[in-house]
């Protein structure tokens, strides 16, 4: 697999924080720009590491740490517009922040207070779908729906390297190519599927899996805030121009765990992520921005600051986020009346209700 | 009231609902430029034009995958799965994703959709096409599954069940698509929870045979043939949720049950009928409730269909074991 | 005799397994290098090799898809698929060409392959790591469906599931992975058809307990909890085909049966269970059948599971109803 | 999609019976050979319309014809050697008959007196699949063994241009890709899928879908029995040197309706056929053998009667197949004793028993 600096891997921002042109992909930030995307890349950072530490407190049940992903999800997020729909898989924390999502409502999906924890019509954010693979349909058929709606949204749907061998996300790809639809395949490769290295997934870099589609497939540095901005935001312009979709594969590295329940150490040598660390996505913004001025010292601290605010609201809001009412698994199960679930429902109503006359 | 085949029927149904509402689509495989293979979605092409009419790419999963995610855009679409035999690459984006999105989002994604399959055999035809599947969704909590047996009830469920805002998998028994029957093109679709109540289509006092789509008919002929005892026919029309309060009330008048369909009875919805009446008639059960279905093999090749599928000398000989207790 | 969890006990079934026959292999996803995400294959791949122990890619049809080849070829695939939520993707292969393919050759080709999944919930897991789908291949003529409740059963019972020549659906209860208990390590496996036999795990006379897998040990530590009656507990072991004959027995002995199970009890496997007991054993019954189990909604998020499923108390509940008739 | 006759076509027997050379693939066939084609496609052409036949006469349940795909299906076939294993749809009859599967088989099967029909082990012919797209896993985890046997087989998968969209026939892709399993997708495209023509499955031709996975894709005329077998010939042979699948697409045309259910005039004009017609694959190759000599007049009109005699075969066989035995549908369900089926076995038998007791 090319490495990054490789000449099929759009690069905008090198590791060093140094900008770099590209014969096809252009951006230009302005300075507010800039500093609002590295304050999403620490703000998320930092709710990435609070919640892995609230699952080693027992506050969570489990948690899939986006570390490492960062610049790849804000990059993509922030070239939508607000009313282009997003479909992430569990892992898009990123672009959840920029959604807008409270992190405690990831937060109560990962301690299992609720299946879902946001409306996707209010954040232009779909569900986490857990199932690898089925979100990248819905993004289709989403996106079939803007095309008969005749407006000019988009549509941004994730997946993994490891999802891009699950049939379903080669439907996704006929039924978006027969049919023009705006979409954009947005393949986060982090080199891992759980244990599973990229060469038991394909033989060759996965954005050329898109020409056998017959549609644009794009390596970009996933590590590259910009060059991901960059390359999603021209891609999402095709889609609204009616050219249909594009694989955008962003090439980046779990630098975690594949979730808090897993253990890399059994299946990857630490050398791997070493010479990813100095890839770091944070870093070379953190340089950029220094550097050139756009960023000063108190601009810096405060969104550290900011982050440890964050961090403290996730805290004391996780902990105090409440059991859902055991009557609770019975609502919107359907959205109209049904007997089975009234029956059931009165029945453990009954049934609790009880234990509290036996107890009280 | 016209006099029309089921098929015909379901396909009046079907562009009734799309005139009513222009966020219904019909989508799937031969639906469009053919008419579908049985001919269902005839016409429709032609009236409602391709963004309406969907000829979509030969993969089920892609079927209902785009059909779900044209749901959350706020579409109603119809899609055809062509034969029982071919829900099944379908089964994840069913069972995880159309029957649990309304859960999962606590209600803010709708996920009105309908599921249309062709089901059941006699038809004479190769593997794959002759299966009835029922059970599988009645499992599934977050489906709701119909299935109409008379052209009539073709006409207003198909349009109940594309009006309802719930996902509905609308079971057709394909054999019965050429069988005629009454259908007031004119009627309003009615009130949605009539979509969910059993019918007693035929009063008897000795016992009861529970029956839907395809063998409805067949418990018909049977209870008709039947000289010696005087059968009551209850057609079930919906499999999820069941009617209990209809079934109950029958079984309690009559004192037995004989639950007929055409899947095979280890594991079938008969089995749920049987366990629940079984325990909410104990004291009036005079029989336990017998079943009679499919044998637990796959569905054999065409010449032994007629061996394989209850008939009325199975059903009946399963009424004679009922009245021996 | 060793004392071992049961995920160790299984992966001590499959190494015994692949010892004893060259054909033997294992895949799935992270089975191989990380040795399952339950470590339940810990070890194999330094013992048996790359291609013996395959690491797939992410995707469930293809895993079936390329056993049922393999099995085709003479091998012995046992095939992981890493959580009960993640089986439906490989639903079609499952019951179109595993259940079928012998049936289909007329014995021509083996279909010697087994599919381990871990079910069941409890974990506090999130979406699609907790779902029972027992019912659903139950209802599927051609599998062969086991669980074992203990470690020694686990080591013995997938050792004759590999050993089978028809295709089983291995079935583990995931939250008694950690569970431990004897297992002889240095048995012979046994006749086959001991997998497919039920099991008295405790004798009593009030009434029986039928149970697998994760609930057999709920059962049991039910029914000594109550010291007002004397209950019997039953582990199916054999889902599919289930050992009537040992459960008849039992029931016949107590007058009442008490069908627990995790996943809904709509439609479940417990529906099958009672309206052939309460046919069968029509006489002899002193109550209804009652059916303990998962409600017939969406497995809730974690925090709820508790009760959702059966605990003890519920199990007793509908013990008290039992003796209530 | 390019007509046949361009450049991106593998094709060396025009349509006028003419050899042409193709830079990369040769094939020279011994006079015998050629015989030996000719005499497999007028064959499968009488024993194809001879079914269809039967079928209008109420002798089958259905038939799906393989007119005009005779050349694609003898030609793939006779690539193989007899060692290799074939998976086919349910349209190759074809290959069933260079496979020496009785035609007699295939009536059963259509006729409904069978779910199979013949032992695959011993034609190297699996069972005719009917659910679109399994046939290609089966085909991959084949291969598979192979590998692990160390021989040198190969395998031969067909599917359809509608199959192409199957999530099942992309994930068989990728597994032969990453394992280089010695398999060769063999697609006939016969531009139609029931009735929707290949546009609705495919922006771009789909010969070009193995680019995206890492593996050749040739487009071959699939009307020229010499080309197909060079075409397939070579491919099996990369497979049996270690190199993994080949995509072989076969540019055809379904001449005849889907099925005997189907009406082809509901959705495809004449003309498409007509200008196919002059493509036929069985006249090319009796033009060439004609003309250059290879058969005199005594040869095609043995070939002719031995057709005929094929034809009588089958019409008295398949009017003589016995139905199966009732109890028969309990055979082979499991390979071992079965409680429930062996109950229900026995029920069917006393049922049975009493109304011939009743009867007699
Ligand atoms: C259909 C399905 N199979 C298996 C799993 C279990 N699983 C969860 S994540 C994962 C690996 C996903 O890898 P990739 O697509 O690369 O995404 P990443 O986790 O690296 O972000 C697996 C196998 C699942 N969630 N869904
Ligand atoms: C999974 C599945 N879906 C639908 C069908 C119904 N069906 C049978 S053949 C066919 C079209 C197949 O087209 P193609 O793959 O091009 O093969 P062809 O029939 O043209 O040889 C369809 C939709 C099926 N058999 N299996
Ligand atoms: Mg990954
Ligand atoms: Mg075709």
């Amino acid at each position: 697999m090319s490495p990054a600096g490789s000449p099929d891997l759009v690069q905008l921002l090198t590791p060093e924080g140094v900008l770099v042109e590209h014969h096809e992909h252009v951006l230009a930030l302005t300075d507010d720009q800039w500093r609002s995307r590295y304050r999403d890349l620490v703000l998320v950072r930092r709710l990435d590491t609070e919640a892995t530490a609230l699952q080693r407190q027992g506050e969570l049940g489990l948690w899939a740490p986006c570390l490492g992903q960062e610049a790849a999800q804000v990059g993509a997020a922030r070239a939508t517009r607000p009313t282009d729909r997003i479909f992430p898989t569990y892992r898009e924390h990123g672009m959840a922040h920029v959604r807008g999502v409270d992190p405690l409502a990831l937060l109560a999906l990962f301690r299992g207070t609720t299946l879902g924890g946001w409306d996707p019509a209010e954040h232009g954010l779909s569900l986490y779908t857990i199932v690898i693979g089925d979100q990248t349909l819905h993004a289709v058929g989403y996106a079939m729906g803007i095309q008969r709606d005749g407006t000019d949204e988009a549509v941004l749907v994730c997946f993994g390297d490891g999802a891009s061998s699950q049939g379903d996300v080669a439907e996704a790809f006929v039924y978006a190519a027969v049919n023009d639809a705006p979409v954009v395949f947005f393949c986060q490769n982090n080199q891992w599927a759980i244990s599973e290295p990229l060469q038991r997934q394909t033989r060759i870099p996965l954005y050329q899996r898109a020409a056998g589609y017959g549609f644009p497939g794009v390596r970009v540095d996933g590590n590259d805030v910009l060059a991901v901005e960059a390359v999603v935001r021209w891609a999402l312009e095709r889609a609204r121009a009616g050219h249909g979709p594009t694989l955008v594969e962003a090439f980046t590295y779990r630098m975690g765990a594949h979730t808090t329940s897993d253990d890399p150490t059994r299946y990857r040598t630490t050398a791997q992520g070493e010479a990813w660390r100095l890839k770091d996505p944070i870093e070379r913004v953190r340089a950029h921005i220094a550097r050139t001025g756009i960023a000063d010292d108190a601009f810096l601290a405060q969104v550290g600051a900011e982050a440890e605010d964050l961090a403290v609201a996730m805290r004391t809001g996780c902990r105090a986020l409440p059991d859902p009412q055991p009557a609770a698994m019975f609502d919107h199960v359907y959205a109209t009346r049904h007997p089975q679930v009234e029956r059931e429902r009165e029945w453990l109503t009954a049934y609790l209700a009880g234990f509290e006359r036996a107890g009280g | 009231m016209s006099v029309l085949t089921m098929a015909r029927a379901l396909g009046e149904g079907l562009s009734a609902a799309m005139r009513d509402d222009p966020r219904v689509l019909v989508m799937g495989e031969d639906v469009g430029r053919l008419g579908g293979v049985f001919r269902v979605t005839d016409g429709l092409l032609a009236e409602f034009g391709e963004d309406r009419v969907v000829d979509t790419p030969l993969a089920e999963s892609g079927i209902i995958g785009t059909a779900v995610g044209l749901a959350m855009r706020g579409y109603a679409p119809v899609a055809e799965i062509q034969f029982d035999g071919f829900v099944f690459p379908a089964f994840d984006q069913i069972t995880t994703q159309v029957a649990r999105l309304h859960l999962r989002s606590a209600g803010s994604l709708q996920m009105r959709l309908v599921i249309r399959l062709p089901t059941g055999g006699g038809i004479g035809a190769v593997e794959h096409h002759s299966e009835s599947p029922e059970a599988y969704f009645a499992h599934t909590p977050g489906l709701r599954i119909v299935t109409p047996s008379t052209p009539g009830d073709a006409f207003t469920m198909l349009r109940q069940a594309i009006a309802h805002p719930d996902p509905v998998l609308f079971l057709e028994p394909k054999r019965r698509y050429w069988d005629r029957g009454e259908v007031d093109l004119a009627a309003p679709p009615g009130p949605l929870e009539d979509l969910f109540r059993a019918r007693v289509v035929r009063r008897g006092t000795d016992a009861t045979l529970l029956c839907w789509g395809p063998m409805v008919r067949t418990c018909l002929d049977a209870a008709r043939a039947d000289t010696e005892r005087d059968l009551e026919v209850v057609d079930a029309r919906s499999l999820a949720p069941l009617d209990l309060p209809t079934i109950l009330a029958s079984v309690r008048r009559t004192g037995r049950l004989v639950v007929v369909h055409e899947a095979p009875v280890v594991g079938g919805l008969g089995a749920e009928i049987a366990a629940t009446v079984a325990q909410e008639c104990y004291y009036e059960l005079e029989a336990p409730v017998l079943r009679v279905g499919g044998f637990a093999v796959p569905y054999p090749p065409a010449r032994l269909e007629e061996l394989y599928l209850p008939d009325l000398d199975r059903i009946l000989e399963a009424v004679d074991r009922a009245m021996a207790y």
